[in-house]
């Protein structure tokens, strides 16, 4: 099973990316799929990292079916 | 205990009169705490127009809950509702609804404290808002003021 | 600022929606706190019936009049209402309401907290509990818990 | 202009008035008052007294027209 990757708000648009699915390969970690998904770019400053929905660090292990998403610090709901 | 994300506007006060109609507790809640926020028509210094507010599917729905149910185990509630909106919002609509029912008042505005703040800091939200100069990205969550 | 005495029994959240559909500042409040305190079958171990709620007439407005004021010399409030119930009440009536609409959901949750303790120390009201033993004056307002 | 006294709630079944008007007479003080309308009882502790609807100790002056009020602890409204 692949990997699938979700970019959301800011980092959807600047990555140009939504979501995609990646063949896990030599990926170990969050950050192997950063780097993967987006061409080898850094990873900016304060990115979010979620693993199958729970935030994790990036260098958090990643298996075959994950869902790793990528996002800016939330920014809540009103007031 | 009740979550939902609302892609079109809601009423609050309603949402909350029909979901304490629906508890089967009458006599037992001598307190109910509500937050309601809603979109100002300024923020930052600047007019703001509309919002679109973006969220995570599934990861939202999931931290809401996360959040509620530490709210449950943390104080005696005998209910918790979230109703939170998503997708293009305009000024003063209605952007969350956090309410907590329980025997006295302390432990319900303390609960009710705790869900907005947990969930402005933790639940997948992004707000980009347009203004005048066009739409940006709002940068991070506002401190409790 | 609304200050309400109410002889019937009412529906507080729709209260709120009346009156918040009334204020002219859609977009200028972010955050709306409001606190509803119901009358619970149960006090002090025992089962209750109903219970009458004796006021002072006249102080009992002008005292939460002064309590809404306080509030509003300390917080900026953009509205503050407060609506009591007063007379026979029966388990599961609503008995107070107090609710504030503000800039930010700080300010919104500490006034909204304040208002509700102060009326509970401060204005004219008493309680009756009716019981299987027979009638019983409440001694003292309740610690906030 | 006589002084209005008013009793409340446990104190208006304890004294057994419930509203009177008094000439003031030789009332100079809320516990004269009180002594007066009571037919010299002692005043029970924790005691309330409001003169014209505000808190006033038991030591406040009174004057022609008054309203004054005795009540016990308030219990205020829910919860």
């Amino acid at each position: 099973m692949p990997i699938t990757v979700k970019f959301f708000a800011a980092m959807k648009e600047q990555t140009g990316k939504d979501e995609e699915r990646l063949p896990i390969g030599s990926m170990a970690t969050v950050a192997d799929v950063w780097k993967a998904a987006t061409g080898q770019q850094e990873m900016p400053e304060h990115t979010l990292c979620a693993r199958n929905m729970e935030y994790v660090q990036p260098d958090e292990a990643v298996t075959d079916g994950d869902e790793i998403a990528f996002f800016p610090l939330v920014t809540g709901g009103a007031l | 205990m009740k979550i939902m994300l609302a892609e079109q506007p809601f009423e609050p006060w309603q949402l909350v009169a029909e979901h304490q109609r629906l508890l089967d507790a009458g006599g037992q809640y001598g307190a109910a705490t509500v937050f309601v926020g809603s979109m100002r028509d300024f923020n930052l210094g600047d007019q703001v127009q509309s919002m679109f507010l973006e969220h995570y599917p599934g990861m939202t729905e999931r931290h809401l809950e996360k959040i509620a149910q530490q709210a449950e185990q943390q104080w005696p509630l005998l209910e918790v509702l979230i109703c939170h909106r998503v997708g293009q919002i305009n000024p003063a609509d209605a952007i969350v609804v956090t309410a907590v029912w329980s025997a006295h008042r302390g432990e319900a505005f303390e609960a009710c404290r705790y869900l907005i703040e947990e969930l402005k800091h933790r639940a997948p939200f992004w707000k980009k808002e347009q203004t005048a100069d066009g739409p940006r990205w709002v940068a991070e969550n506002t401190p409790a003021e």
